[in-house]
């Protein structure tokens, strides 16, 4: 396959960050995100990112439209988001996949969001294959493969002192293409990489369907027990797409509307005006999260919401493990 | 959205020479929540306050501001037109574009722009007001009056002669205080005690004044029209009710002791009354010096009372009562002329004060009114007065004029050239001040008719030779050094706050400045009142005096005590905190910093998913919140507020400033 | 690419062209023309939008959807619509910071207002049976919508029954429909409760389920449409089952948070239903399918 | 070790099998050498689950704030740290010390997970920055103690059957420079520090992990959970994130008790002690040293009025 030197990987990049905005992994002050590529950047490709590329195509805060309001008038200012290209580099498969449930939500079922689509239209995917599994991945266990993603537009596959690239897409062709334009690309036979056996495992078959008999189940008594409600999980999860509608103001006459990640572990989410919350508690909270991830996403959307890459399981404060929550669940006794 | 007047007032041209006033009506108008705004060059007066009341109901106003003088001045005003508007008085704000605009700044622009923040904050918080309503507490009908001089006795007389109970407190056994001392009163020579004993009389004797002496304060709780004062009754040894004041006890005791009262001229028993005309006139042990009491042996009073009234097991005794009002009337002490060194005081005995001298005055004295020098019993006849001794000092920290020195030097030199025709008086002043009826005649008498020789300058130092003191000074008139060989110097010593002036303020809650002095409400228009509602005050704890003007204050102090007393109830403040309790977490912080005790726990039922459940939260008494906020700075939760101060009104006004 | 393979059913659904808005999240400018003082906490609001200077209905909708009214710099939130040929009419009672501030508003206010979101009354499935709706304080709002339909619809419908109740008889809402317009309405008894009377009060005086368990409906041919306090419609679950009415038969609109309206804020969930798409409107039958949070 | 985690187990299961406690939060074996998360058990049997080692990170007192309405007794095992969580959540009447018993364990001093190099393989790690400057490696409070520790009030070195261990490794070795950190921000310029900080608080997520894993932080609502009141917005800008930041330190001010599970937890890595300890640095200063949760008398410096308090600002 064609493939690059790991020792180029500078000169790739700038090649693609010269055709537009290019999102690479980089360490900048000690945190591991993706970040517009700048020459003077730390690129990280040894491990996955601790906050997943979601934030690109649905970042944390997003601007929707300017209002304004003097006494009785008010006016509504559509904010719209930017149209122009980018390229996100070194996507693995795990967030490759989540970037696959963000559609689901986003782009089917009735409405499109606007926001995401844009962003999302404009993006090339450049993946990269795993040849190392992380201390919490378990992507395996979801029934992916570390390797390679079909849904990306390119996927690089670790080849020792290479990177080999394919493009599977019109876009990603077009990438592949202006690596080659630049000479950067030369043929590589050598072995892909593959990651040794993952330290965290678990069986995920059936799990969906398990759960259907399981709302009431006592297992929801005990697993809250130690979570403390913050919303790590759902924040760094590349999957977690809620999110509230809340507004700014500039000053007294006029502010901006806006839409800010949201997690169904605040007490404020599901509060109904007049107080009533339908999850009052942690038990509820707890299980709303994961029954969403493993039931309630695939009867709507056909695919767990879970996509193994560990980052909830990194940094739960209180080490809450959705791979031993599936365990649980496999091991549970339903009445009927 | 609630509908907003503004009214920005010229306050003639007060405010008008440096704030655009119509500019900031104009501003106004575009401000969230205005729908009314208009500038009036007297908004306090009567056709401004119909502007007000004209717009509100024409307007359909929910709530207005006034931009104008403080609201110290004028909020009261504008509260009650918003009533007759037919509006919640607290539904209007008035932000004070006088004092903090105007008057402070001399540029128009800056001063129109600073009341614009000022104003846009003000409307911003009006938004956010609500209805308030007060509640009422009852009043206990009973005074507390502290401290038993002749302002204290004065004030206890007024107002039980007004129909009220009044408790006259004293810690000392008898009453009368520093007049008691006194031998005669300026300008008219009276005799002191010839004046004074009536009163005590009156007072010990009246069926509304309840006497408690050799007691103190020792705790204040409550509020205006309910305090609760803990009072601690010190033992006496002596059972009154069985004591006739025979005197035997007194006669027979056989330790003597250096009498506080004769200012230490004389002697006193351990069992003893203080003074011959005393009130009440039984004695009491002294149990710092009896000797039974300090180590149990002789017993001799107990033993001679025909009575059997002596009582060496008696304890203190510790009561709480509940007074509707307090009137501090504490007196002073005189200040220590020890600390001026080079004028020989406290080493050379013959050189005394004036209360010493009083007492060496007194027929009843320890020299039985006859002036010896306190060193050899001589009777001296070159006597030097030095004025301003710890007064009007800025080096000895007392830079206030004591008031009463002046004119009781001079009633000193007369009457010495009464006694002793042959005597002379020499007087070191820096001014003489005369301020008061008949005063300026008295002094001038003193000077022409009883030979006394002021001369005008600063003593700089007093040195023994012999038998003689040599007082060398300047007299800054001839700018020449003089010197005098004087046989007694007498040093008018200042007034001072009482050593535990300060510790009584604490315990009353009421403010004293920075020697000790307590504070009046305003100097010019409110004298009396102190800032704690309810609690007022009378004669030379407020500040030196002499005793006109101690009675007449005490005499006011009374009429404002029997004022609120005869209310029934008093109006309990509307502005005062509040627990939200769905957010209060009971950890009880504010119930220990609350210095009315005004917050309570309570416990409150509630369902917590599906159960009921029991919690803790704070509760506010409104008859006790006096609204001083420092409840809702200690609530961690933001569980208090101080309603018609609310965070989120503060918060408001803060967002407001920011958001220009 | 991915908007064209992103056309659902839904979508082909939609009634107006405003629901291809591009941006569904931006709200269209509207005013409140008109606002009746229903009880003391209830207000009925007239939203219409200027077109060609002409006050026209911003969107239609149909009976048991919604509208995201928004008030701006305050927030906004989810009323069932009442429509109407030139307005909406969304009656809202007062119960946070958003509605707080909505009962300030005089008539003219600009709001901001979209929709419609959810599925409906299945009005076309009830047709030729009889209705029976139940209703209690402000769930009469929703409720109404599909009475109106049936009224403006009368002969599609056989006979018509409302039994409403609320705290007092000051809390009554749409007193004019209740007392006036649809008693009017042939074949259509309509009873009222109020949990207090007053003195003037000359109606039935008990809670909603005791009333209805003495009015004895007969669920033959009956479809019946409830909504109300929850623990209303807990005891009259018990009574309409106890009087023969199966949990097919039996409609009720859920109220949960509802941010977006469109399906992706993800916060109306009720197990993998999002209330805002596959609500409000639920039958018996199929809540008993979804986990009990609500 | 051993026999430590044995005694712990006999306990937890005497107090559930008695009915003394209906539940026991401690911690167990993770799935990894490195992890002791928390573990909460109610039934007797479960009392074997229960492990105790260097990596019993958590502390485990916020998690009591469930139950504080609760009429059921809960057992908690505490490390000294810990332990004032708990008398700062008596204090501030969250906890009904009737209603918790308190077992106290002699802390062997935590290790750093961040360095684990291998996830296979067990190796040594070093000891966490907050062990090294630890002042309390005793239980402050306890009704129980296991492992002879001692309860003390008194900041000073380890006690009990892991002490020498643990003061081997360094425990407490570095309480006297644990203002270091906040020196050396200090001796930034302004416009340094406000760099400093605005980059932090960039990176923070606003998932109030930091909140909530706090024994300060007991509200029953923080107004970051309400935008009714509109005090600050849900968006994680910069400036809100900052205002957030700040706020909580501040809130916490005179109530951290300096476990540093805040900084612990967050997942954006700020360094949420560096602001705690300026606050109790200068709270020290102001007031004497206080160290918040060691004394159930003494209201914290910031929970009353005292008449010499410091007041230049009047």
């Amino acid at each position: 396959m064609k493939a690059f030197p790991k020792a180029k990987l500078q000169e790739v990049l700038k090649t693609l960050a010269s055709k537009g905005t290019l999102y690479v992994p980089a360490l900048v002050d000690e945190t591991h995100r993706y970040y517009p590529y700048r020459a003077d950047i730390q690129v990280s490709l040894e491990q996955n990112s601790a906050i997943s590329p979601k934030e690109i195509f649905f970042p944390s805060t997003e601007k929707i439209y300017n209002f304004t309001a003097y006494g009785i008038d008010g006016d509504y200012e559509e904010i719209l988001p930017d149209r122009t290209a980018c390229v996100l580099f070194g996507v693995r498969s795990c967030d490759m996949q989540a970037i696959l449930c963000m559609d689901d939500v986003f782009l089917t079922r009735g409405y499109i969001d606007e926001y995401y689509a844009t962003r999302r239209e404009g993006a090339t995917i450049v993946a990269l294959g795993c040849s190392k599994a992380g201390a919490d991945c378990f992507c395996s266990s979801m029934g992916l493969n570390p390797v390679e993603h079909e849904g990306a537009d390119a996927q690089l596959y670790d080849l020792g002192d290479y990177y080999g690239i394919q493009g599977r897409t019109e876009k990603g062709e077009k990438v592949v293409e202006a690596l080659a334009v630049a000479g950067l690309l030369s043929e590589s036979s050598a072995e892909v990489l593959v990651p040794e056996e993952f330290v965290l495992q678990v069986d995920s078959e059936g799990i969906a369907e398990k759960l259907q008999a399981m709302f009431e189940h006592s297992l929801w008594d005990q697993l809250w027990r130690k979570c403390i409600n913050c919303g790590t999980c759902t924040y760094l999860c590349p999957t977690c797409h809620c999110f509230d509608i809340s507004e700014k103001k500039k000053n007294q006459h006029c502010g901006v509307k806006i839409k800010c990640w949201d997690s169904c572990m605040f007490n404020e989410y599901a509060m109904m005006a007049g107080g009533h919350n339908p999850r009052p508690s942690k038990k509820e909270k707890v299980r709303q999260r994961f029954m969403h991830k493993l039931r309630y996403f695939p009867e709507r959307y056909g695919k767990y919401q879970c996509t193994g890459c560990g980052r909830c399981i990194a940094k739960c404060p209180v080490n809450l493990e959705i791979t031993d929550v599936i365990n649980q669940v496999r091991e549970a006794k339903v009445n009927g | 959205m609630k509908r907003i007047g503004v009214f920005v007032c010229h306050c003639g041209t007060n405010i008008a020479n440096t704030v655009h006033c119509d500019q900031v009506a104009e501003v106004a108008k575009d401000f969230p929540g205005v729908v009314y705004s208009c500038d009036y060059k007297y908004m306090c007066a009567e056709p401004g306050q119909q502007l007000i009341q004209d717009a509100v109901r024409e307007h359909n106003l929910d709530g207005y501001v006034v931009a104008a003088c403080s609201p110290r001045m004028h909020e009261p005003t504008f509260r009650k037109c918003a009533e007759r508007a037919g509006l919640n008085p607290y539904m209007i704000e008035q932000v004070n574009i006088r004092e903090q605009c105007s008057w402070v700044h001399a540029d128009k622009e800056k001063g129109t722009e600073k009341s614009i923040d000022l104003l846009r904050m003000a409307v911003a918080k009006a938004r956010k007001n609500e209805p308030l309503s007060s509640s009422t507490i009852p009043v206990t009908k009973r005074a507390l009056v502290i401290g038993a001089g002749i302002a204290g006795i004065q004030t206890a007389i007024d107002i039980a002669d007004n129909g009220f109970q009044v408790t006259l407190l004293d810690r000392e056994h008898s009453i009368g205080g520093r007049m008691a001392q006194v031998d005669k009163t300026f300008p008219t020579l009276d005799c002191s005690a010839c004046i004074l004993t009536p009163k005590m009389v009156e007072a010990a004797q009246h069926p509304n004044i309840e006497m408690v002496t050799y007691a103190e304060v020792t705790a204040v709780d409550g509020f205006v029209g309910n305090f609760d004062v803990t009072i601690r009754k010190k033992a006496r040894y002596v059972d009154f009710d069985k004591c006739t004041g025979c005197g035997a006890c007194q006669e027979k005791c056989p330790k003597k002791v250096s009498s506080e009262f004769e200012m230490g001229l004389g002697p006193r028993k351990a069992i003893y009354v203080p003074f011959p005309q005393a009130v009440p006139n039984k004695p009491v042990i002294d149990a710092e010096h009896c000797r039974y009491l300090l180590d149990g042996k002789c017993g001799v009073c107990k033993k001679i009372c025909p009575t059997e009234a002596v009582d060496y097991e008696q304890k203190d005794e510790v009561i709480v009562e509940r007074y509707g009002s307090i009137v501090v009337a504490t007196g002073f002490d005189q200040f220590d002329i020890s600390k001026y060194e080079e004028y020989g005081a406290g080493r050379y005995p013959d050189v005394i004060t004036g209360l010493h001298l009083e007492r060496l005055m007194n027929a009843s004295g320890p020299t039985a009114g006859k002036i010896k020098r306190p060193s050899d019993g001589k009777v001296p006849e070159k006597i030097v007065f030095i004025k301003c001794v710890g007064s009007r000092d800025e080096a000895k920290g007392r830079p206030y004029c004591s008031k009463a020195c002046c004119m009781y030097v001079a009633k000193h030199a007369t009457l010495i050239k009464e006694k002793m025709p042959q005597s002379k008086s020499y007087i070191f002043y820096m001014d003489v001040r005369t301020g008061g009826k008949s005063y300026e005649e008295f002094y001038k008498r003193t000077q022409e008719q009883y030979d006394g020789q002021y001369i005008r300058g600063r003593v700089s130092k007093i040195f023994q030779v012999g038998d003689k003191l040599i007082v060398r000074g300047e007299d800054s008139l001839i700018g020449r050094p003089v010197e005098i060989e004087a046989d007694l110097v007498v040093l008018a010593a200042g007034m001072e706050p009482r050593a535990d002036a300060v510790a009584l303020a604490r315990t009353l809650g009421i403010s004293y400045d920075q020697h000790g002095w307590y504070t009046e409400a305003h100097p010019k228009l409110q004298p009396i009142e102190t800032h704690t509602a309810g609690i007022y005050l009378a004669g030379v704890c407020q500040g030196p005096k002499d005793i006109p003007e101690s009675v007449a204050q005490a005499s006011a102090a009374a009429v404002k005590a029997t004022g609120l007393l005869s209310k029934g109830e008093l109006t309990s403040e509307a502005m005062i905190a509040e627990c939200n309790e769905a957010v209060c977490a009971g950890c009880g912080l504010c119930i220990s910093v609350c210095p009315y005790k005004a917050i309570e726990k309570k416990k409150v039922s509630e369902r917590v998913h599906g159960q009921m459940k029991e919690r803790v939260v704070a509760v506010v008494n409104p008859g006790l919140c006096q609204g001083c906020g420092a409840c809702t700075v200690n609530c961690p939760s933001s569980a208090m507020n101080i309603n018609g101060f609310t965070n989120e009104q503060i918060l408001a006004e803060v967002d407001a400033l920011c958001q220009r | 690419m991915v908007k064209d393979n992103a056309t659902p059913e839904n979508l082909a659904k939609a009634t107006t062209e405003e629901i291809k808005r591009i941006n569904p999240l931006i709200p269209m400018k509207a005013k409140v023309t008109k606002i009746i003082e229903e009880t003391p906490d209830v207000k009925t609001f007239y939203i219409s939008k200027e077109e060609n200077g002409q006050m026209v209905v911003p969107f239609h909708t149909a009976p048991g959807q919604l509208a995201m009214l928004s008030l701006p710099g305050v927030g906004e939130a989810m009323f069932s619509a009442t429509d109407a040929p030139d307005h909406l009419q969304l009656s809202i009672k007062k119960v946070g910071t958003l509605t707080d501030e909505l009962h300030e508003i005089v008539p003219g206010q600009t709001v901001g207002i979209r929709g419609p979101y959810g599925n409906g009354f299945p009005m076309d499935q009830i047709k030729g049976k009889n209705v029976l709706f139940i209703a209690g304080g402000i769930g009469l709002a929703p409720v109404r919508t599909a009475v109106r339909y049936c009224v403006d619809h009368r002969d599609d419908f056989a006979k018509l029954h409302l039994v409403y109740g609320s705290r007092s008889p000051a809390d009554l809402v749409f007193q004019y429909d209740l007392f006036e317009t649809w008693p009017a309405v042939r074949d259509f008894q309509v009873s009222v409760t109020v949990d207090r009377g007053d003195d003037n009060w000359k109606g039935n005086v008990g809670f909603v389920p005791a009333f209805l368990e003495e009015l004895k409906p007969n669920p033959d041919n009956t479809v019946c449409i409830i909504c109300g306090p929850p623990i209303m419609i807990k005891f009259t679950l018990g009574i309409l089952d106890k009087l023969g009415f199966t949990a097919e038969n039996v409609i009720t609109t859920l109220e949960m948070r509802m941010k977006c309206g469109i399906g992706k804020c993800g916060r109306c969930n009720i197990g993998s239903c999002y209330i805002c798409l596959d609500g409000p409107v639920f039958t018996l039958a199929e809540m008993k399918k979804m986990p009990n949070e609500y | 070790m051993n026999s430590l985690i044995k005694e712990m187990q006999a306990l937890a299961q005497e107090l559930l099998a008695s009915g003394e406690v209906k539940g026991v939060f401690g911690w167990t074996k993770g799935s990894r050498w490195y992890l002791t998360p928390p573990l909460f058990i109610q039934k007797a049997e479960d009392a074997i689950k229960l492990h105790y080692d260097e990596f019993a990170i958590n502390n485990l007192t916020s998690l009591l704030l469930d139950y504080r309405n609760s009429d059921d007794k809960i057992a908690i095992f505490v490390k000294g740290c810990d332990s004032r969580g708990i008398l700062r959540l008596i204090q501030d009447k969250q906890v009904n010390p009737e209603k918790v018993l308190v077992i106290g364990l002699p802390c062997p001093g935590m290790v750093d997970k961040e360095a684990v190099k291998d996830q296979r393989h067990v190796h040594d790690l070093p000891l966490l920055r907050k062990c090294q400057e630890c002042r309390y490696p005793n239980p402050v409070l306890a009704d129980r103690t296991l492992g002879d520790v001692q309860v003390t009030k008194e900041p000073g070195v380890p006690i009990g059957i892991t002490a020498e261990r643990a003061i081997q490794k360094g425990v407490g070795s570095k309480g006297k420079e644990r203002y270091q950190e906040v020196k050396e921000i200090e001796a930034l310029s302004a416009d340094e520090k406000y760099a400093f900080w605005q980059k932090q608080h960039e990176k923070c997520l606003r998932c109030y992990a930091c909140r909530n894993i706090c024994p300060a932080c007991n509200c029953r609502e923080c107004i970051f959970e309400s935008d009714k009141k509109g005090w600050v917005n849900k968006a994680a800008t910069t400036t809100d994130n900052a205002f957030f930041g700040i706020t909580r330190a501040m809130h916490v001010a005179g109530r951290c008790v300096d476990c540093g599970e805040c900084e612990r937890v967050c997942p954006a890595g700020i360094p949420i002690m560096k602001i705690n300890r300026k606050i109790m640095q200068d709270i020290d200063e102001l007031f004497g040293t206080y160290d918040a949760g060691t004394d159930l008398e003494e209201a914290g410096p910031l929970n009353h009025f005292k008449l010499d308090d410091p007041e230049e600002f009047l």
